[in-house]
């Protein structure tokens, strides 16, 4: 058990060595994570320049409106999941918790929006390849290669949330027991990073996979 | 602990940023701008990003170890998508399939609707 | 060691603070998981010797001697799929760099032990996963994955081991996020950048390649996974996708991967060469640049696996030159190596026949990469049995000679007991004969045309592909020897002392086997490494 | 019983002993290097070896020689610089085959090599090719990637499904050579090979015209032609007219401008949604899954047949 007091892992001498090397742990962690990502990017990039149209045909199958809702939403949650750092940072429990709380009803909503609201949608309208797939205009196989991207990119994004949302209820117990104080709120910092992070990739997506093409 | 702590006005402010470029790269999307909508579309996310890294994941306070890692990702990202585009796109005429797209005008989008 | 000093053992170490199944599946003790990795990854190896050794009975015979082609393709999988993701990716990194590095940079453990435990699990997970897959009847996709091919066309287990592979990555990017944290943030006071020792520099260098590379073989292969379980085309062309982006994605990983293999080799032959021949490191600067340098340049040449492969020929062209930019470091290295032995004290205990075996083949494999990156020579030599020798040469000349090098030499810190030094130059020897009459026939095969991957093959290559076979029998003879004595001496052997070999290294200051915590306190540096000449006057006092 | 064996491949084409001359460079380097480095090693390890266990190490040890480290630096690099142009230039000319080249189209699948010439005949597992002339190969897959290898002639291409890539040789000996596919591809992969056979022009044209069905692939494109209903369209001004199409630019309704070369008239047959001829509807159907590689191969082949001419309609 690590109280407030003693809360340097053996292997560290100090809270600083303690606190860089998990900050700096946690952002190596995020490049991997954008290499992740990256390896789907790739692809994207490359078939979304090969196959422009059938891309841009797929992307105003997407209903824009309900992605810049949704991103409006991610950004919330990124700007509550800030405060809740800085709540941790001056020690304030109750509204560190309220923070939380708010971070994670604004996640849910963006994961309600996107399953119920999207892809429950998308699967129904036969905008599912290899589930559901009926749509028959022009060039359908690569407008079907343009909604695996889109259900790959959202389902891995959405992926991450989840575990967030996950993290988020134990930090939430945590906080609840009154196991951060002022000195002691790294994992409240670095599980702020991932989030942030996840908002990021989303920021990209909205404009990758939403906005193809002149919408007039 | 020796962190910096950001005044939460300026939080707020960041979050302001963000939604009106939210609401600018959506209202862009109905413009025709020909190939410049994706252009300016992927310009306004990485404003976005800077924003959120800068501010809300503390970049601005950290220790330069820190941009070290972030910009080397990005690097290697880039060199990623880079080298792979480029075999696409420099497939020559003798190898085909692709390379009639890339005739002429290959970045020209103008689908009608 | 000189006879005089009585070599003790210590009471209480890290093998015998606590006892019992728990306290190992339980430990964050960094040796502790450094010894689960060594039995998991033998246990791999073992598995790898063996497909090995069955592709090489088959062989014999053009018609194939034992199996069926489809069983063959099953073999060079399982083979190539363990020994390089199960076995030589993990080898020094996990086994070695999780044992030293603290002990080098003078801590008491790496930055995120539980973390560390957690890696082990991650990748005996995916272990499970890929023996699941050979049990359950094996699976034939080459350790490749070519789409359309593995994603579309093979009904055998090709889900079961993507997802082992896949899951072990984790395991190599936790490794390699900890330890560049713990390089960065736990070096003991006085141990500036070039003060450490050039083996942390190998696995920085490698480590970095685990976090950017690895995600990506993760996400390439959830593709695969994904177009398989959905029948949706991303890389299958009769469904709008392009298998070439597969082989892209593969090799953006992969071609780092095989610096990831060789990088630590590397380091381990810098502390070997240097600790006998009792001398400072030549080009210390260079030989730790080099190091940085192969590991950034090794991103940028992924495509000379593709040159005939349908890429672009002006892709082909430019990674044709950055391949051959890559092999400057390498050459630089070996240079150096040689030039440390210039009027140096040379001794030949088995781990120094290693290491200069090591400096040989690894050389010999590095130059018969130039065939392949040269983009008309590879037209020719492209997947024959060339590239297999090429391969070998590096990996197994280079990198598994590395490995053993370094298991002998930190064996004593390891079990706190010498193994017999005689039957560990026999060994060493046997390996290497094995090894050249095993592979080196195998060029002139690719040379003259030999496809890699055949079950059968035309009559007129079966006198080489019979001495071929033979090597590889003294090979696997001379893999069993340290197996068993190694074995052997971790009990009945005698013990030996803090620094049975007189070297240099933090490491080599604390008790064998250490205690715990590693050191009674934490030391304070304050010169540069290999300081074999200072040793010189201690020597001279005593 | 071991054959007689061969320790150098033989050489039948016009590149092989210009890869070779590569290869024997390489080869001097690597040697040169490799002795070098083993016989410094061997030279320091007797030299120096330590002579008795309290041998004190050695004192004012060097460590450090700026010229010798940029020595050999610069010297390797020199000699990759050598071999990366040396390559290069064989490499760009083995992709470019002449334009007088003979064709032959050659289609891969699970596992065996089918191969037509454009007289119409066919063939399996076996290349006839005459000796002195240049031969492109045009090659498609119909499942997964395969290889087509021929050592003798040092070239080798990947064969890949719905693509076109193409590989050509001069042949320079009259002889049967062994080709090879090169890429795995599944069970049978060691068994998808067969062989070459080199003759004289003149034999070769006696193999050629011996046994045909009569009818060259261009004849057999142009029955696919009536029988696929092509002609409906494309014989009535609602597609398209075919003649003078081969090879010309075409412009699209999206402004682009492409060549009509096989490529682009296999993925108008397959995909014909994918590009659409400017100023006509996009009403063609596609013939994916109909016709196979086989009979896009001679369709093609009767379009071209149908000349380069000027074309009269098709572009307004
Ligand atoms: C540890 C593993 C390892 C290492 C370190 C290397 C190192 C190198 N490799 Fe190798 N390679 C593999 C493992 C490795 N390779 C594997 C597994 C494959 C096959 C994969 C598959 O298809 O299954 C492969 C395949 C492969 C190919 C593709 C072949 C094909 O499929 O057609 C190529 C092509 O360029 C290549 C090139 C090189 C080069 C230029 C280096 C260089 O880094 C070598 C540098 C070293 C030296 C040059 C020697 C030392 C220098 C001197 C002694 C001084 C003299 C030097 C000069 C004159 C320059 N390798
Ligand atoms: C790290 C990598 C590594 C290592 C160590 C080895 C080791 C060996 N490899 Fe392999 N090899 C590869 C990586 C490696 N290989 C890869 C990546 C491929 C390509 C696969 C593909 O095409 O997809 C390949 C392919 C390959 C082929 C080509 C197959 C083909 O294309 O048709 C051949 C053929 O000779 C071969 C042979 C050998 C031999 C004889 C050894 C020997 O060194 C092995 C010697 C070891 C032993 C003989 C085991 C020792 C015994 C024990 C440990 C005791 C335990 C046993 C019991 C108790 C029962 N390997
Ligand atoms: C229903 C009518 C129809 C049929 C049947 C048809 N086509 Fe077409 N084809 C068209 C039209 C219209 C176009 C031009 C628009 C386009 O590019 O799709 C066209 C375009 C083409 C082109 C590109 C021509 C150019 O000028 O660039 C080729 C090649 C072609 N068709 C081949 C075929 C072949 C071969 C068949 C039979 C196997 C066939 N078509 C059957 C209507 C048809
Ligand atoms: Cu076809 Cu291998
Ligand atoms: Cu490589």
């Amino acid at each position: 058990m690590h109280n407030s007091e003693s809360a340097v892992y053996e292997q560290f001498d100090d809270r600083t060595q303690q606190h860089e090397a998990s900050n700096l742990g946690m952002w190596i962690f995020l490049a991997t994570e954008i290499m992740f990502f990256g390896g789907v990017f790739t692809g994207y990039t490359v078939y979304r320049n090969l196959f422009m149209t059938a891309f841009e045909a797929g992307s105003h199958l997407l209903n824009a409106r309900i992605g810049a809702l949704n991103t409006v939403v991610l950004i919330g949650s990124s700007l509550t999941m800030a405060l809740a750092v800085h709540a941790a940072q001056l020690g304030k429990r109750k509204l560190l918790m309220i923070f939380i709380v708010s971070t994670m009803c604004l996640g849910g909503v963006f994961l309600y929006i996107k399953f119920v609201l999207e892809w429950l949608h998308e699967y129904h309208d036969g905008l599912a390849p290899g589930l559901h797939w009926t749509y028959a205009g022009p060039q359908s196989g690569h407008v079907a290669l343009f909604f695996v991207f889109y259900f790959i990119l959202t389902g891995i994004h959405a992926t991450h949330m989840i575990v967030g949302e996950g993290i988020m209820a134990v930090l939430l117990y945590m906080a609840w027991r009154g196991r951060f104080s002022k000195e002691r709120y790294n994992p409240i910092e670095m599980f702020g990073l991932y989030w942030h992070f996840v908002d990021i990739v989303w920021i990209f997506l909205f404009p990758l996979l939403y906005l193809l093409g002149a919408h007039f | 602990m020796a962190e910096h702590i950001a005044p939460r006005k300026l939080y707020i402010f960041v979050f302001l940023g963000l939604l009106v470029m939210t609401v600018l790269t959506w209202q862009i999307a109905y413009i025709d701008l020909g190939k410049w909508n994706t252009v300016v579309a992927l310009i306004i996310a990485i404003f976005k990003a800077s924003l959120v890294v800068t501010f809300f994941m503390h970049l601005r306070w950290s220790h330069s170890m820190i941009r070290l890692v972030l910009f080397a990702a990005i690097f290697w990202l880039a060199i990623m998508i880079t080298l792979t585009v480029g075999d696409f796109f420099s497939r020559s005429n003798e190898q085909p399939w692709q390379a009639s797209y890339t005739v002429s005008q290959p970045m020209v989008s103008s689908v009608k609707r | 060691m000189s006879s005089s000093e009585v070599a003790i053992t210590p009471r209480v170490h890290y093998l015998n603070v606590d006892y019992g199944i728990k306290s190992w599946l339980l430990t964050t003790d960094h040796k502790r998981i450094a010894w689960m990795y060594l039995m998991s990854i033998t246990f791999f190896f073992a598995i790898g010797g063996v497909a090995a050794t069955l592709m090489r009975l088959n062989l014999v015979e053009p018609q194939g001697l034992l199996v069926e082609p489809e069983t063959y393709n099953k073999l060079f999988s399982t083979h190539g799929i363990v020994m390089v993701f199960f076995f030589l990716v993990p080898s020094i990194p996990a086994v070695l760099g999780n044992f030293l590095i603290p002990m080098m940079l003078g801590a008491r453990d790496v930055a995120f032990p539980r973390l560390n435990l957690l890696s082990w699990y991650v990748f005996m997970t995916g272990g499970s996963f890929v023996l699941y897959a050979l049990i359950a009847g094996g699976v034939d996709t080459g350790w490749t994955f070519y789409t359309p091919l593995s994603s579309m066309y093979l009904n055998t287990h090709v889900m079961a081991a993507a997802s082992g592979i896949f899951i072990a990555g984790f395991s190599s990017i936790l490794t390699g996020l900890n330890f560049v944290v713990t390089i960065h943030k736990m070096r003991a006071p006085g141990l500036t950048w070039f003060r450490l020792p050039l083996f942390i520099w190998a696995m920085y260098a490698s480590s970095i390649i685990f976090i950017i590379a690895t995600p990506v073989i993760a996400i390439s292969l959830a593709l695969i996974v994904i177009e398989r379980f959905f029948h949706v085309g991303i890389f299958d062309p009769a469904l709008g996708g392009d298998p070439i982006l597969f082989q892209h994605l593969f090799w953006f990983y992969s071609h780092p991967a095989v610096y990831v293999m060789i990088l630590p080799s590397m380091g381990v032959m810098s502390e070997l060469v240097t600790a006998f021949s009792r001398k400072k490191i030549f080009g210390y600067h260079f030989v730790a640049f080099s190091s940085v340098a192969i590991a950034a340049i090794g991103f940028l040449v992924w495509g000379h696996h593709m040159f005939v492969s349908g890429q672009s020929i002006y892709a082909g062209l430019v990674f044709s030159a950055l391949s051959f930019a890559v092999a400057i470091p390498s050459a630089v290295k070996v240079f150096n190596w040689t030039a440390t032995l210039y009027k140096g004290s040379i001794s030949y205990e088995a781990p120094m026949l290693y290491a200069l075996g090591f400096i040989g083949l690894f050389t010999i494999g590095g130059l018969t990469g130039l065939y392949l990156a040269a983009t008309a020579l590879d037209q020719h030599v492209h997947a024959t049995y060339f590239v297999i020798a090429h391969f070998h040469y590096i990996m197994v000349g280079g990198a598994v000679m590395g490995y053993m090098g370094g298991i002998h030499f930190w064996w004593p810190k390891m079990t706190g007991r010498l193994y017999p030094d005689g039957w560990a130059r026999v060994a060493a020897i046997i390996i290497f004969v094995g090894f050249n009459l095993t592979f080196f026939p195998q060029f002139i095969l690719g040379y003259l045309g030999m496809p890699r991957r055949y079950a059968v093959y035309p009559p007129e290559f079966q006198t080489l592909n019979v001495i071929s076979t033979a090597g590889a029998s003294i090979l696997g003879l001379g893999y069993i020897i340290p197996l068993i004595y190694l074995a052997w001496s971790a009990r009945y052997g005698a013990p030996a002392g803090p620094n049975p070999w007189k070297a240099t290294g933090l490491e080599w200051t604390t008790s064998s086997p250490p205690p715990t915590h590693n050191f009674e306190e934490t030391p304070v540096v304050t010169e540069e490494p290999y300081g074999y000449d200072r040793i010189a006057e201690e020597i001279q006092v005593a | 019983m071991p054959h007689a064996f061969p320790l150098f491949p033989q050489q039948a084409s016009t590149v092989a002993p210009a890869v070779d001359h590569l290869f024997w460079f390489l080869t001097a380097v690597s040697v040169f290097f490799s002795a070098l480095i083993f016989l410094l090693i061997f030279y320091f390890a007797i030299k120096y070896r330590r002579r008795s266990q309290d041998e004190p190490p050695p004192k004012n040890q060097v460590i450090n020689n700026i010229p010798l480290e940029v020595t050999w630096t610069v010297i390797p690099m020199i000699l990759v610089a050598i071999m990366y142009f040396w390559g290069a230039e064989i490499f760009v000319r083995n992709a470019q085959p002449p334009p007088n080249a003979t064709e032959v189209f050659v289609i891969g699948k699970q596992w065996m090599w089918h191969i037509e010439h454009t007289n119409g005949k066919r063939e399996i597992n076996a290349l006839h090719i005459p000796e002195g002339v240049p031969v492109k190969l045009t090659m498609t897959s119909q499942d997964v990637i395969h290889d087509f290898f021929v050592p003798a002639f040092r070239v080798k291409n990947d064969v890949l499904p719905d693509r076109y890539t193409t590989e050509w040789f001069e042949a320079t000996k009259v002889g049967k050579y062994h080709f090879f596919c090169n890429q795995y591809c599944g069970m049978g992969h060691s068994l998808m090979r067969g062989w070459v056979y080199v003759m004289t022009p003149e034999d070769y044209e006696k193999w050629l015209n011996s046994g045909v069905t009569g009818e060259t692939m261009a004849e057999q494109g142009e029955k696919l032609y009536h029988q696929y209903g092509c002609i409906t369209c494309h014989g009535t001004g609602k597609g398209p007219a075919f003649v003078g199409l081969y090879g010309k630019p075409v412009r699209l309704d999206n402004g682009q401008t492409v060549i009509a070369n096989d490529a682009y008239i296999r993925e108008s047959i397959l995909f014909p949604s994918a590009q659409i001829v400017n100023g006509y509807p996009a009403i063609m159907p596609t013939f994916k899954g109909q016709v196979t590689e086989e009979q896009v191969l001679q369709l093609t082949a009767y379009i071209k047949s149908l000349g380069s001419k000027e074309r009269n309609t098709g572009t307004p």
